[in-house]
């Protein structure tokens, strides 16, 4: 169980002032000033879009707002540092790779569930690509309970995608797959290690469909716990539309309001159609 | 600016489209904000049927430059829990209450009615005759021999007001409002999704789950707009203009096409509290037409 | 990519919709270079009327995000003058020719049938049962027991292949469709424009001079898409597929949707060879998905 | 009758680079290097949209191109280096003015028919506002026919919208509405004495409807032959669509390819309901 509430989201969508940009490898990380907002937890995401030029990219695209995962969240005097890591992969990331520090975005968040901590047992936190956003959030929350420590497995493309971790002085285990830093393969080859060691664990993960449904099936077989922080279209994110259902042993459920942290044993599997990437 | 409609007073022209806004689970997610700054001057349901429905299979979303395609396929509890679980906590919402339903066949419709119409959470019935995402979905709203046969076999089930929801897929909206007025109905609304298909990026396979789906947002603003006009122009009922509005022009436009109430749609995705910034523009018409908002 | 449709070789499937390109005024304003660089493997006439037609008061144009509203209004010299002045020059373009024709009674029809029958110019007529901008344009188009009894009667006065366009504005596209292959037609074309309707900024008055007009580019391909889909899986006869076509990826998937040949339309107004360009992509399929041109 | 034929437009649209960027007022003057067409004529007038993000401003529009008179035309060696001139008035106009110098346009043109000229009378030019542009472009014309020398109008609303004519070196006498400089009051006032004292002139005018017409009123009184420049919405530009007409003693004309200069005698008004501004 999560040891903090849901906090609630502010009613509407607001303006937030961009106030760094940095680039790792393939990614961009924005900060954003909240002044709206309360303090997100851990897998939470934002609506975010631009309040000029949405839209104009392939196909007139992007319309709707696009869901990110914040990494990292710090409460300042001047409200809260938000930060959004993200790769551009079509018209909507596309559009927010151009912004840049002083530039306006249009927020609307925090939505969803977030991880829900599980204090008894060791936290293994699991990132695949962009998934590393929202595992950055979840170790500095951990961080901050005093005395839980995490064993973070990092896993991406090359070193170039790998330098994202190196934005959060993120301590990991790191795997390529090509080899060009830490160890050449499959994260889930580190995950599964650790696991056959230290089944006490529980897993929290986020990443690419297909990584997520190896931790699953993994976990399921070793009887390990499983939080996975899922992806699928989503238009409103608060609810309102039901675009966003994934299959799960209760039937669809909406990821937005329901998720996007679903727990393992809920799922059939996490390969689902139509998910973002 | 109040208004009038099938008796009711609301307090502004702004209502939510059926299936964009579910305002429940807007309570949870906003809090007391949420019921304090209610964006609807009504509410409208999703669409309930008589038995439960998980919905279409995913993806049931694909946006367009201007707009998008859903393929949610009416999920809901059914007639039975929506009454015992949601109707009371419906009733707890600052706004009168519209229930959207829809039937597989006129007895499927009746029993509805004679279920609801005792209720007195209920200020209203839109009847959903034009949903692109069920099977033979829209062609009661798009015919008007057919819509008027409906209508007058459910006009005697139920006393409350009678919203007609019609399909766009007519080059004859206007014959099918007669026809559900001289049927009874209270109001017509329109327009419904207009029917549509993508395929999935670099094949030539739907995207959606369902195969295809129905398209809403501004892409469909002006065939919103002419169908509005035509409707207004030939029925004497109240006519609830929908399709496309982003902003107090865009629903000052419906209500200068003649409709009595404006309901926003799609636009509530890109912004939760879209309803209030629409009919507070509104109030103010001088600066809506050189800064729309 | 050779085709053959309705009896004609075609060197590649992509041909220009009805009213979206005056070929004689293109030869004029570009020269020998769009004769050598023709864009399309066939050739689409405005449509043509039995009397002379001056089209509707401007403004004729709206421009929408993803596309336009049009209420041109078929304006057109009328057949005796179409025959005399322009059919010749036709001829002389570097592909075949199919005349689209409109009438507003059977008889002006089968006069315009049987006048061009015996012309070895025109390759096939097409029959606009669709066009909005003129009154009681588009029922033919989109009512299956009218558009059977026209294509029935008009059969027998023409031996030429004859395409029936069809309207959008129908639940049931299908079915018109098979009624116009039943009665005798040789292909069925679609979609033609959506009715829609826009007004002047900051007025409630229509835009256009003819209070309403068509819609057309990218906001209706997935309109497109979705009817061509299901014309193409209900009828044998072949289908000419637009709506929206902006580059090949747009045309390949009108192709894979089932549709025999592809019409560029609105696409051509802001590339006047968007049909070279969407052809010659059409020719690599490897690219076409990553960077659609 | 023009001393100089047509030219054929290249077939379709082609890529071409921004050269030059300045501003007068709240006009931009673009220049960009047309490499594929030929020398144009005064009066005709290019389609033009940007290559990228054509889109996303109001509405999601600008989606059709954009008519845009040239102002000047320079043969180089290296092209023609053309200029247009633009005020910002809706999305299409709007994001002309974000384009800066080696950003792309894409062009297609010249179209329609530019000014005849009359060899025996006197050349008059009046432009009112964004009219300029095509104005300067035949006084260019003109001076490089030996011998002919033009008398030139021009209204602006203020002294600072009258600053693109300085862009140009325009010799011309000025009317301005709020008489921030030169005459207060029209240009028509202006031109109504010159005609009074020299009837032998023709008069080649642009500018907005209004002034048109009065031009065409003035003229007509007078008998004075006038060629009225004008606008009507146009979505292709080369006769494709039939969506430019305007209403002409002869019925409606394409103004793209049989305009866009009229003579003043073709027109029971210069009044275009729906023309662009
Ligand atoms: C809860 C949540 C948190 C997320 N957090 C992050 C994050 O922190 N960082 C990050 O980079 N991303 C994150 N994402 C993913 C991101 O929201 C999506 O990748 C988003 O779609 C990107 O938008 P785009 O326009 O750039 O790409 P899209 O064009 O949306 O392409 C992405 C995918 O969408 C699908 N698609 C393509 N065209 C369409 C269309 N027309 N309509 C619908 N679907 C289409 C395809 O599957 C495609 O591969 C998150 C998603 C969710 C649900
Ligand atoms: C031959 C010719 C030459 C021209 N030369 C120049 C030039 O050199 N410099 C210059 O600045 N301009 C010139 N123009 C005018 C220019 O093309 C138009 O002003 C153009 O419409 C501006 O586009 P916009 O998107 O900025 O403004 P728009 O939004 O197009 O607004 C301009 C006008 O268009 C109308 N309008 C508004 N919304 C719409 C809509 N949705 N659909 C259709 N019409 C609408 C209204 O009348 C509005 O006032 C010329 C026009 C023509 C025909
Ligand atoms: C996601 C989604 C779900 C919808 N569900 C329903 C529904 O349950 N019942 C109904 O009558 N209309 C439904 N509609 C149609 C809308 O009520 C409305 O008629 C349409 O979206 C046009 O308005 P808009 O362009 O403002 O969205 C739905 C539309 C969307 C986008
Ligand atoms: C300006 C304009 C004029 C048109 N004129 C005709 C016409 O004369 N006859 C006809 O059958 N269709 C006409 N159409 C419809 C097109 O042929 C086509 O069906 C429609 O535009 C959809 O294709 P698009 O989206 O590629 O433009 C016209 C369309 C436009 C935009
Ligand atoms: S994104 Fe709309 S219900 Fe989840
Ligand atoms: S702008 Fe298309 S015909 Fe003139």
């Amino acid at each position: 169980m999560s040891v903090v509430a849901r906090p609630q989201a502010p009613f509407g969508r607001r303006i937030v002032h961009v106030t760094d940009r940095r680039v790792a490898g393939p990614y961009v990380a924005l900060t954003a000033r909240d002044r709206g907002g309360p303090a997100p937890l851990a897998g939470q995401f934002y609506m975010l879009m631009t309040p000029t030029t949405w839209g104009g990219g392939a196909d007139g695209r992007p319309y709707l707002p696009r869901a990110l995962s914040f990494a990292r969240a710090v409460s300042t005097a001047d409200g809260i540092a938000l930060d959004f890591l993200f790769e551009g992969v079509g018209p909507g990331t596309d559009r927010l790779m151009e912004v840049g520090v002083g530039d306006e975005l249009l927020i609307a968040g925090p939505f969803g569930n977030g991880f829900a901590l599980d204090g008894e047992r060791w936290p293994v936190l699991v990132a695949g690509g962009i998934g590393l956003a929202p595992i950055v959030a979840l170790e500095d929350e951990l961080r901050e309970l005093d005395g839980v420590r995490a064993t973070t497995f990092v896993g991406m493309r090359s070193i170039d995608h790998a330098s994202a971790a190196g934005l959060y002085e993120l301590e990991h285990e790191l795997a390529t797959e090509d080899g060009s830093a830490g160890h050449q393969g499959y994260v889930t080859d580190l995950v599964k290690a650790h696991l056959e060691e230290h089944a006490e664990s529980t897993v929290y993960a986020c990443g690419p469909a297909a990584m997520l449904e190896a931790v699953r099936v993994l976990c399921a077989e070793l009887g390990v716990p499983s939080q996975l922080a899922m992806e699928s279209g989503m238009a409103c994110g608060f609810g309102a539309c039901y675009g966003c259902v994934v299959p799960t042993k209760d039937g669809f459920t909406r990821l937005c309001v329901d998720g996007p942290v679903l727990d393992g044993s809920q799922l059939d599997t996490a390969l689902i159609s139509g998910a973002p990437h | 600016m109040p208004v009038e409609f099938c008796g009711i007073e609301l307090e502004h022209p702004i209502v939510n489209a059926s299936g964009t806004y579910d305002a429940l689970a807007a309570r949870r997610v906003f809090g007391d904000a949420f019921e304090r700054n209610f964006p609807f001057s009504a509410y409208v349901s999703k669409t309930i049927t008589l038995d439960p429905r998980a919905g279409n299979p995913p993806p049931r979303l694909w946006e367009l430059g201007q707009g998008m395609i859903n393929s949610i396929g009416l999920p809901n509890k059914g007639l039975v829990r929506f009454v015992e679980e949601d109707l009371s906590e419906y009733a707890t919402l600052p706004a009168p209450l519209i229930v959207s339903v829809m039937g597989f066949s006129v007895d499927e419709l009746i029993a509805i009615l004679e279920a609801l119409d005792g209720r007195d959470e209920i200020a209203a019935l839109e009847l959903n005759f034009s949903c692109p995402n069920v099977k033979t979905g829209n062609i009661v709203g798009s015919d008007p021999v057919e819509c008027e046969a409906m209508m007058t076999q459910l006009r005697a089930h139920s006393d409350k007001p009678m919203i007609a929801k019609l399909a766009p897929s007519t080059s004859r909206p206007d014959l099918v409002a007669m026809a559900a007025e001289s049927a009874g109905a209270d109001a017509v609304s329109l327009i419904n999704t207009l029917p549509g298909m993508a395929f999935a990026p670099g094949t030539s396979r739907p995207w959606l789950g369902a195969g295809s789906g129905g398209i809403s947002g501004p892409a469909v603003r002006a065939v919103a707009l002419g169908q509005v006009v035509r409707v207004s122009t030939s029925v004497r009922i109240p006519v609830i203009g929908m399709g496309g509005v982003e902003n107090s022009r865009d629903a000052q436009q419906l209500l200068d096409a003649g409709a009595r109430l404006v309901a926003v749609g799609t636009e509530n995705f890109r912004d939760p509290a879209a309803g209030n910034r629409i009919s507070a523009g509104l109030a103010q018409p001088a600066e809506s037409a050189a800064n729309p908002d």
